[in-house]
């Protein structure tokens, strides 16, 4: 017996149906405690290195995912905007892609995710200056992890070597672990049946990963609610992201 | 004494004084003119040799040894950070293939436009190009994470099956900038062969310079065969390399133009970028002619006050040109409205780099246009040598603000932050010491003046008297 | 327990009733049980691209979450919550989550080590049978009386066992001690469950059915008690279970994570928390009609409005807003019981649940149940406390101190002199995992395991509804030359015979824990049963623990309205312009600085990574002639710390407020001299449960002329505006 | 049967050398007989002599079509071999295509003027050669073949014509 594998049909389908793509996620701010938790699974998930104290004032973090906050009004009636962690946003029509003369950032078709392939980077840097959420996270150096830290990477992620651009995949690996689970076992993916390291960890499940091709799946539920939005909608970047206003 | 002697006189007077302004009026026997430039390229002083050391030296460290240090360290060494990826690297890159522009404008645009103050220079001006474009190369290349693997973005047949992104400008500025760099450099070989030859005759037997001479003559002879041949080619040469040439700087302005950023988006960056190339190059010519004509033995016959005079009238006409170019910009990104170009014009104006901005101006628009609209001034190569060298901060500011700067500021107000340079300094003062160096090693070996085109446009000129006045005529040989 | 019962049988009685939790296995690596197998049937932890998953129980804070660790060829991979754990529900937080920077931390603690003399760092290795030597030694020589344990707020286990060793020796009862328990001013929450209710208990919070959260300095979204259990109710509150959306209103001086998150955050003066929460408790009452409750019947609205700075018309709001909603609750904690004060203000707060009906209501207050085995509530030792055991140590009755758990040297306040009475101490003798401040003044260290690489249980105190008792096992063999603690004081006990091998006859660790948890075996409504003692056990760590399946919450008893509190004026030690106001860094608590993955998690608040800091409100650091990355120094009654200057703008103008958990001067190499430490800042003020008075302090704030700069994520230009062109 | 003997005479100038093509031709040496080699351009029209023939345009035009065919492969060939999505763009992007097929097409036609000009010169050739040096101080040499009795006629009516020297051409290196 053989399992479809479903491929949106992508290019003029996908435009019309009004899709966003495969995977999703939302992230309500409104329970966002900006706690890092997520900050941190990710970094340990997908093996992003510490770049110490003097690289990580001068914006060269790795942080594959950050949360974001304002301050609005002036004490004592200040607020500090809700928390956003702002990750990749897996765009639909991602302008980091067309620039990268390596095709080191692609479309996945089967994923409908935005890949980065380490192995065809050369660094050109250009794919990271286009991202409108400057989200993507550059190798100014090797890094280093002195022993034995190296023993907690995770084999199911590649270490970058310096020179390579790298961003959040939605734990890309852990998609094609439970995609192969359910082939195997002949069936869908059911919703929750896995998620990412961020949504894993947040404390609030603030953060819901899913199926946003499948409208009854929690996180299209949630994307589809009034307190749904995108962040830079107006680029037409067709985020697979949706953030959920606070209040 | 009469009347029609005194005009006479006064006509006499006139003559003198025309041959005297104009190369092309005071002819000098073509062996004696390839005899001055034979011991221009000979005759060195000590104080050559010290400075070619020192920019050996600077290369040496500051070019290759930095660049060495930077791949084996990364581009942390580098200043570039989150959001300015891209820093002084490529604003090199654009401020280097400007200069690259000045030489294909004045040999391909006056030549197909028979400019004939151009004749004794056109050499120097494209040594300029290509010269230029190596230093582009190596920026461009420099600011690569894996430069190693830079192969993998030549459209060549691979085991992965995979080729070039060709959605990508940096893919377009690839082919653009190898075309360019390939025909500058045939554009500058094909007018060079007669030099070469005559080089070759005049270099004695057994020296090294005579193989050097010999192999790369050809064995150019001088038949009509030849000539023609060389003659059809450089008029294709002249009018096609004019679209490679506007279409290398564009591609390059669409490297920003092309991206979803704040005051990148701008469909006039094309041409406000070529000019933009050719205010810089303008300038750099203008600052090498003066120093070729004062250090260069014979010099001062070839390239004289009219040269400059002509060359400052084009960069007055260039600085207006950019005016109106960022202006027309400028106007369009202000009155737009969105709040993220309306905070990076506030940026670039009132951060802490603002001072850049208005010395940008001064230095591209105000000082050009206070001098050089006196043709007195603008025919005294040291003043033009100090606008050249204003005009090029002046671009090198504008690239700067258009890159690094206007990087900071992005639709992610979280992540904005200031760019220091690191390393890239050195690699910058590297590229130009190259540049230097390989200028100063051109003038030893290759004739820096285009003898058989001077001997050419002698013949070509000529005095004609109207009634009383004496005028200069050209006639049309080719 | 026999010899021949192998791994194998564990994993086919973890197969039994494992159908969800499949993946996860009852015995880890270090299990000491294994036979023999052919080299074909590899431990399933090796097996090539497979991952192993073990339960087990994080050692971060004391809060007990339930972790299950992914691993894959014997190492550590990946912590992930267990999804079973009645404390964290399948969820870590941040520190959870970088655990493993701890495990294979290149700074460990590597074989057993003496030192020359204290401080040299001059450490010659030794054998453990040595070391054991040495423990066992100084047991059986040393006059009971000058043994002393000092111990930290977890593992649990071992707690008990010095327990059981001291009673059998005859020394006196281990102390336990953590800067977290300060902070949290546990020893307040629950004497003033006590006076209030008559009876010592955790009080429980059931924020998530609550609609309506009056938190007064508790700062439970960051380090309080149990901050996942509380970021769980803390959501479930927002996403409104029945209620609609619960409104959050925050006492507290400074901004903190917790209080960005409330949709109202009121900076009160501080030290006046009680009385405000008196002001509200007379409104509410007020608004609800009846007769005025003994608690809140003399209380003056309008002198509390002018000493809070809260002023009466939004006082009046809050007690309105309080006694209109559906399910009310006020939660004292953190700073706010950190004053003079501090009891009388705790006792306030829980006085407004009473008056609110909210004792023992959904969405109100309840005690927190027992952990299993527990008989009665137990607290660490709070300040005045840890005071009189320095003065015990300085009078040099103490002749052996074993320190396991806890960093003294750098968690207490500098003034108390712990390091000092050391001096007066013949022997001590550190099981630090981590070589800390207090290992670098010991004369030995014999390194415990990480605890990933440990057996053990924690109680659950404050976390969950259930009662719960948290399983730890290994979830890696041991990198380096350390050994359980456990294990070298049984060995020592055994060694030393007597009373001692008497009083624990236990061959490890893993029997030792048995014989506690055998008591279990038989109770009822257990999240699983077993026959024995060894099918729980295998049970036990595979599902991480044991807990109840029903809720265990008592309801508070007594009249907490029937008598008067009586909030005084907080005394502030010290002089100086400003109130100081010290919080324990979210991300690095009280002991992540070692974990460098952990220091580049910028603060939730200030995003600054890798130091520490002090707010100063942008108007207060413009007065004081102050900017960004200026290095100030700090002077209290006690002593004085250097930090950079942050330029808060959340932050009441006559406060200061400095993050605790750097400024260490040992710990390795991400931790040492980095930041400065507040507790160097500390007096020996304490409140009426004897916690330390910490936000009691008046301080001076002077310039140094020097300047280093704070690594921050945030972009200081686009959110400060700083260095930005004008409009035009 | 007479044998021919290559002939060169130098003239300082171009009028002289005009001349003696003329006068050449008068006794007889066919245009195709005579070759002119100078140290600047002179046109064929100033010496009257007939028009070359070159291919350089040709070429040029040959490389260009080149230039575009390989342009094209790039921009339509090379998508299609491995398809992949970007930016959610067609595979084959539409202006993208237009700069490298310009691209291509312009170093194809350029490239092929350069070499066309080696082509047809014969480039690089470094045997020996009829020539003298002094071509580059802008003399004009004329060459021609002509019997050995017409020879001694031949070279007294260059001289009177002003040739500086008149000899046998001699293949030297070049």
């Amino acid at each position: 017996m053989t399992t479809e594998l479903k491929i949106p049909e992508f290019s003029a389908n996908f435009a019309e149906s009004g899709q966003q793509g495969k995977w999703g996620m939302a992230i309500d701010m409104d329970i966002c405690t900006g706690c890092q938790a997520c900050v941190a699974a990710c970094a340990m998930e997908n093996n992003v290195p510490f770049v110490g104290e003097a690289d990580s004032g001068y914006g060269r973090s790795m942080h594959w995912i950050r949360t974001e906050r304002f301050w609005e009004g002036e004490f004592p009636e200040i607020k500090m905007t809700p928390y956003q962690p702002m990750l990749c946003q897996q765009c639909g029509h991602a302008p980091c892609e067309p620039v990268c003369p390596a095709f080191a950032t692609v479309h996945s078709q089967s994923e409908a995710l935005n890949l980065q392939v380490y192995n065809r980077c050369v660094g050109t840097r250009y794919c990271a200056n286009n991202c409108p959420y400057q989200v993507r996270s550059f190798n100014w150096r090797d890094f280093e992890r002195p022993e034995p830290l190296p023993n907690q990477f995770n084999p199911d992620v590649t270490v970058r070597r310096r020179g390579v651009m790298e961003k959040c995949t939605f734990c890309i690996q852990r998609i094609h672990r439970a995609e192969d689970q359910a082939k195997s076992e002949g069936r869908e993916i059911a919703d929750g049946e896995f998620t990412t390291a961020c949504a894993q960890a947040c404390p609030a499940d603030a953060i819901v990963f899913g199926r946003i091709d499948d409208p009854e799946s929690a996180v299209s539920k949630l994307a589809r609610g009034s307190r749904g939005f995108h962040m830079l909608e107006e680029l037409g970047t067709l985020p697979s992201v949706t953030y959920l206003k606070a209040g | 004494m009469t009347s029609t002697e005194k005009h006479h006189d006064h006509a006499q007077d006139h003559v003198a004084h025309l041959r005297e302004q104009h190369l092309m009026l005071d002819p000098l026997p073509r062996g004696q003119m390839n005899d001055m430039v034979m011991e221009s390229m000979h005759t060195t002083s000590w104080k050559f040799w010290v400075v070619f050391g020192i920019l050996s030296v600077i290369v040496a460290v500051f070019l290759f040894g930095a660049w060495g240090y930077m791949i084996a360290n990364g581009l942390g060494v580098a200043g570039v950070n989150r959001p300015s990826y891209w820093g002084i690297f490529l604003v090199n890159t654009v401020f280097w293939i400007g200069i690259s522009h000045a030489g294909t404008f004045i040999s391909a645009i006056l030549r197909v436009f028979k400019a004939e103050f151009r004749r004794p220079f056109t050499r120097a001006a494209e040594l300029m190009t290509t010269f230029g474009l190596v230093q582009a190369g190596f920026s461009i290349f420099m600011h690569m994470g894996r430069v190693w693997l830079s192969y993998w973005l030549m459209p060549i047949p691979n085991q992965r099956g995979l080729w070039p992104n060709f959605h990508s400008p940096l893919s377009w500025d690839l082919l653009a900038i190898t075309t360019y760099l390939l025909s500058s450099t045939m554009y500058l070989f094909l007018p060079l062969i007669p030099d070469l030859a005559m080089a070759r005759d005049r270099t004695p037997d057994g020296t090294w310079q005579k193989t050097f001479y010999r192999v790369l003559a050809l064995g150019f002879r001088g038949t009509e065969g030849e000539w023609t041949h060389l003659r059809n080619a450089m008029n294709i040469f002249a009018f096609a390399i004019i679209p490679v040439m506007f279409s290398v700087h564009t591609i390059v302005s669409w490297d920003f133009a092309a991206a979803t950023r704040p005051g990148w988006n701008s469909t006039i960056f094309g041409p406000y970028f070529v000019v933009g190339a050719l205010h810089s190059g303008m300038g750099a010519v203008a600052m090498v002619l003066a120093v070729v004509q004062s250090r260069m033995k014979h010099m001062k016959y070839f390239i004289r006050g009219e040269h400059f005079e002509a060359l400052g009238m084009l960069m007055l006409l260039v600085s207006m040109a950019w005016a109106y170019f960022f202006f027309n910009d400028y106007m369009v990104q202000w009155y737009g409205g969105d709040k993220w170009t309306q905070q990076l014009l506030h940026f670039h104006e009132g951060g802490p780099l603002g001072w850049m901005w208005f010395a940008m101006l001064v230095f591209n628009v105000v000082i050009p246009w206070a001098t050089l609209w006196n043709k007195k001034w603008r025919s005294n190569p040291w003043l033009l040598f100090g606008v050249g060298l204003l005009i090029n901060v002046g671009m090198w500011f504008e690239r700067y603000i258009i890159i690094p700067i206007s990087l900071t500021i992005n639709r992610m107000p979280f992540t904005w932050r200031m760019y220091t340079p690191g390393v890239e300094v050195f690699l910058g003062i590297g590229t130009v010491a190259f540049f230097i160096l390989l200028y100063m090693g051109a003038s030893r070996l290759i004739p820096l003046i285009p003898v058989w085109e001077v001997q050419e446009g002698q013949m070509a000129h000529s005095l004609k008297t109207y009634g009383r006045e004496t005028v200069v005529t050209v006639s049309e040989l080719e | 327990m026999t010899d021949n019962f192998s791994r194998r049988d564990f994993l086919k009685l973890a197969s039994v009733g494992a159908a969800t939790t499949a993946i996860l296995t009852g015995c880890g690596p270090a299990s000491r049980y294994v036979t023999r197998e052919p080299y074909t049937k590899m431990p399933e932890y090796t097996y090539n691209g497979q991952s192993t998953y073990y339960a087990t129980t994080c050692r971060e804070c004391a809060a007990g979450c339930g972790l299950v660790v992914r691993t894959m060829q014997g190492r550590a991979i990946k912590v992930e919550g267990n999804k079973n754990h009645p404390v964290n529900l399948g969820k870590t937080c941040v520190r959870g989550q970088a655990t493993l920077h701890g495990l294979y931390n290149p700074d460990r603690v590597q074989d057993p080590a003496k030192q020359a003399k204290r401080g040299s760092r001059d450490f010659s290795s030794m054998d453990w049978d040595a070391a054991t030597a040495v423990v066992a030694d100084a047991l059986k020589n040393t006059d009971p009386a000058g043994v002393a344990f000092l111990m930290g707020m977890a593992p649990d286990h071992l707690f008990d066992l010095v327990s059981d060793l001291a009673k059998a020796i005859g020394a006196p009862a281990p102390i336990r001690f953590g800067a977290l328990g300060m902070f949290e001013a546990r020893a307040t929450l629950g004497k003033a469950v006590e006076s209030l209710f008559g009876q010592a208990a955790m009080p429980f919070f059931d924020m998530g059915k609550s609609d309506l959260v009056f938190s007064f300095g508790a700062n439970f979204l960051e380090t309080w008690l149990s901050p996942v259990a509380f970021t769980r109710g803390f959501a479930n509150m927002r996403r409104g279970g029945g209620h609609g959306r619960g409104t959050l209103v925050h006492f507290e001086p400074r901004m903190s994570q917790t209080a960005s998150k409330a949709d109202l955050w009121i900076p009160i003066t501080p030290g006046t928390e009680g009385l405000v929460a008196l002001a509200i408790g007379r409104i509410a009452a007020e608004a609800r009609g009846g007769s005025l409750p003994t608690a809140f019947a003399d209380v003056d609205v309008e002198a509390i409005a002018k000493a809070s700075g809260v002023s009466a018309e939004k006082l009046d709001e809050l007690g309105k807003l309080f006694a209109s909603a559906n399910a009310a609750l006020a939660i004292p904690g953190g700073a706010a019981l950190a004053h003079s004060n501090g009891l009388e203000t705790a006792e306030a707060v829980l006085a407004l649940n009473a008056l609110v009906g909210g004792l023992g209501r959904a969405g109100g207050v309840f005690l927190a149940p027992l952990a299993p085995m527990q008989t009665e509530f137990s607290r660490p030792a709070n300040m005045a406390e840890m005071a009189d055991f320095v003065e015990k140590l300085k009078s040099g009755k103490v002749k052996t101190l074993f320190i396991h758990g806890v960093n003294p040297v750098f968690e207490l306040p500098k003034s108390l002199g712990f390091e000092d009475a050391l001096k007066s101490v013949q022997t001590v003798i550190s099981f630090a995992t981590f070589p800390d401040e207090t290992a670098m003044q010991a004369d030995y260290v014999f390194p415990d395991h990480h605890g990933l690489e440990s057996w053990g249980y924690q109680r659950v105190a404050a976390g969950s509804s259930q009662s719960a008792l948290s399983g730890a096992q290994p979830v890696v063999s041991p990198y380096y030359n350390t050994r359980a603690t456990a294990d070298v004081l049984l060995a020592a006990a055994a060694s030393a015979g007597g009373v001692l091998a008497q009083a624990l006859p236990f061959k490890d660790e893993v029997e030792f824990i048995q014989s506690k948890i055998v008591a279990l075996v038989s109770e009822s409504d257990g999240y699983f049963n077993a026959p024995e003692i060894n099918t729980f056990t295998a049970y036990f760590q595979q599902y991480g623990g044991w807990w109840k399946t029903v809720d265990e919450l008592s309801t508070p008893s007594g009249d907490a309205l029937g008598k008067t509190i009586k909030v005084g004026e907080a005394k502030f030690a010290g002089e100086g312009e400003f109130y100081f106001h010290p919080f324990v860094s979210p991300v690095l608590g009280e002991a992540g600085a070692n974990k460098p993955w952990l220091q580049e998690i910028p603060d939730p608040t200030t995003t600054a990574m890798w130091s520490s800091w002090v707010e100063i409100h942008p108007k207060t650091a413009e007065e004081l002639g102050v900017d960004n990355d200026d290095v100030v120094r700090i002077v209290s009654e006690a002593g004085t710390v250097e930090a950079v200057v942050y330029k808060y703008p959340a932050i009441r103008l006559d406060t200061i407020a400095m993050p605790f958990g750097q400024g260490h001067t040992a710990y390795g190499r991400y931790a040492e001299g980095r930041g400065s430490n507040p507790a160097d800042l500390f007096g020996e003020q304490v409140n009426g449960a004897g916690d330390l008075a910490f936000a009691g302090m008046r301080i001076k704030v002077e310039k140094t002329g020097k300047k280093y700069p704070l690594s921050r994520l945030e972009s200081r230009m686009g959110v400060y505006g700083e260095a930005l062109g004008e409009e035009h | 049967m007479t044998t021919n003997v290559s002939l060169m005479a130098i003239f300082p100038d171009l009028e002289p050398a005009a001349d003696a093509i003329e006068q050449l031709r008068g006794l007889g040496v066919a245009d195709d007989q005579m070759n002119v080699i100078s140290g600047v351009p002179v046109t064929e029209a100033m010496l009257g002599r007939p028009r070359q023939w070159t291919n350089v345009p040709r070429l040029a035009l040959g490389g260009a079509v080149a230039g575009f065919f390989i342009g094209a492969f790039l921009a339509f060939g090379t998508p299609s071999a491995y398809p992949i999505q970007v930016g959610r763009q067609a595979f084959i992007p539409g202006p993208p295509s237009v700069v490298i097929l310009f691209e291509m097409t312009m170093l194809g036609l350029l490239l092929s003027t350069f070499l066309g000009v080696f082509l047809d010169s014969y480039f690089p050739s470094y045997r020996p050669m009829h020539y003298v040096p002094e071509i580059s101080d802008g003399k004009i040499g004329v060459f021609f073949s002509c019997s050995q009795e017409d020879s001694e006629k031949i070279t007294k009516a260059m001289t009177a014509l002003g040739a500086e020297k008149v000899e046998a051409a001699e293949a030297q290196p070049l």
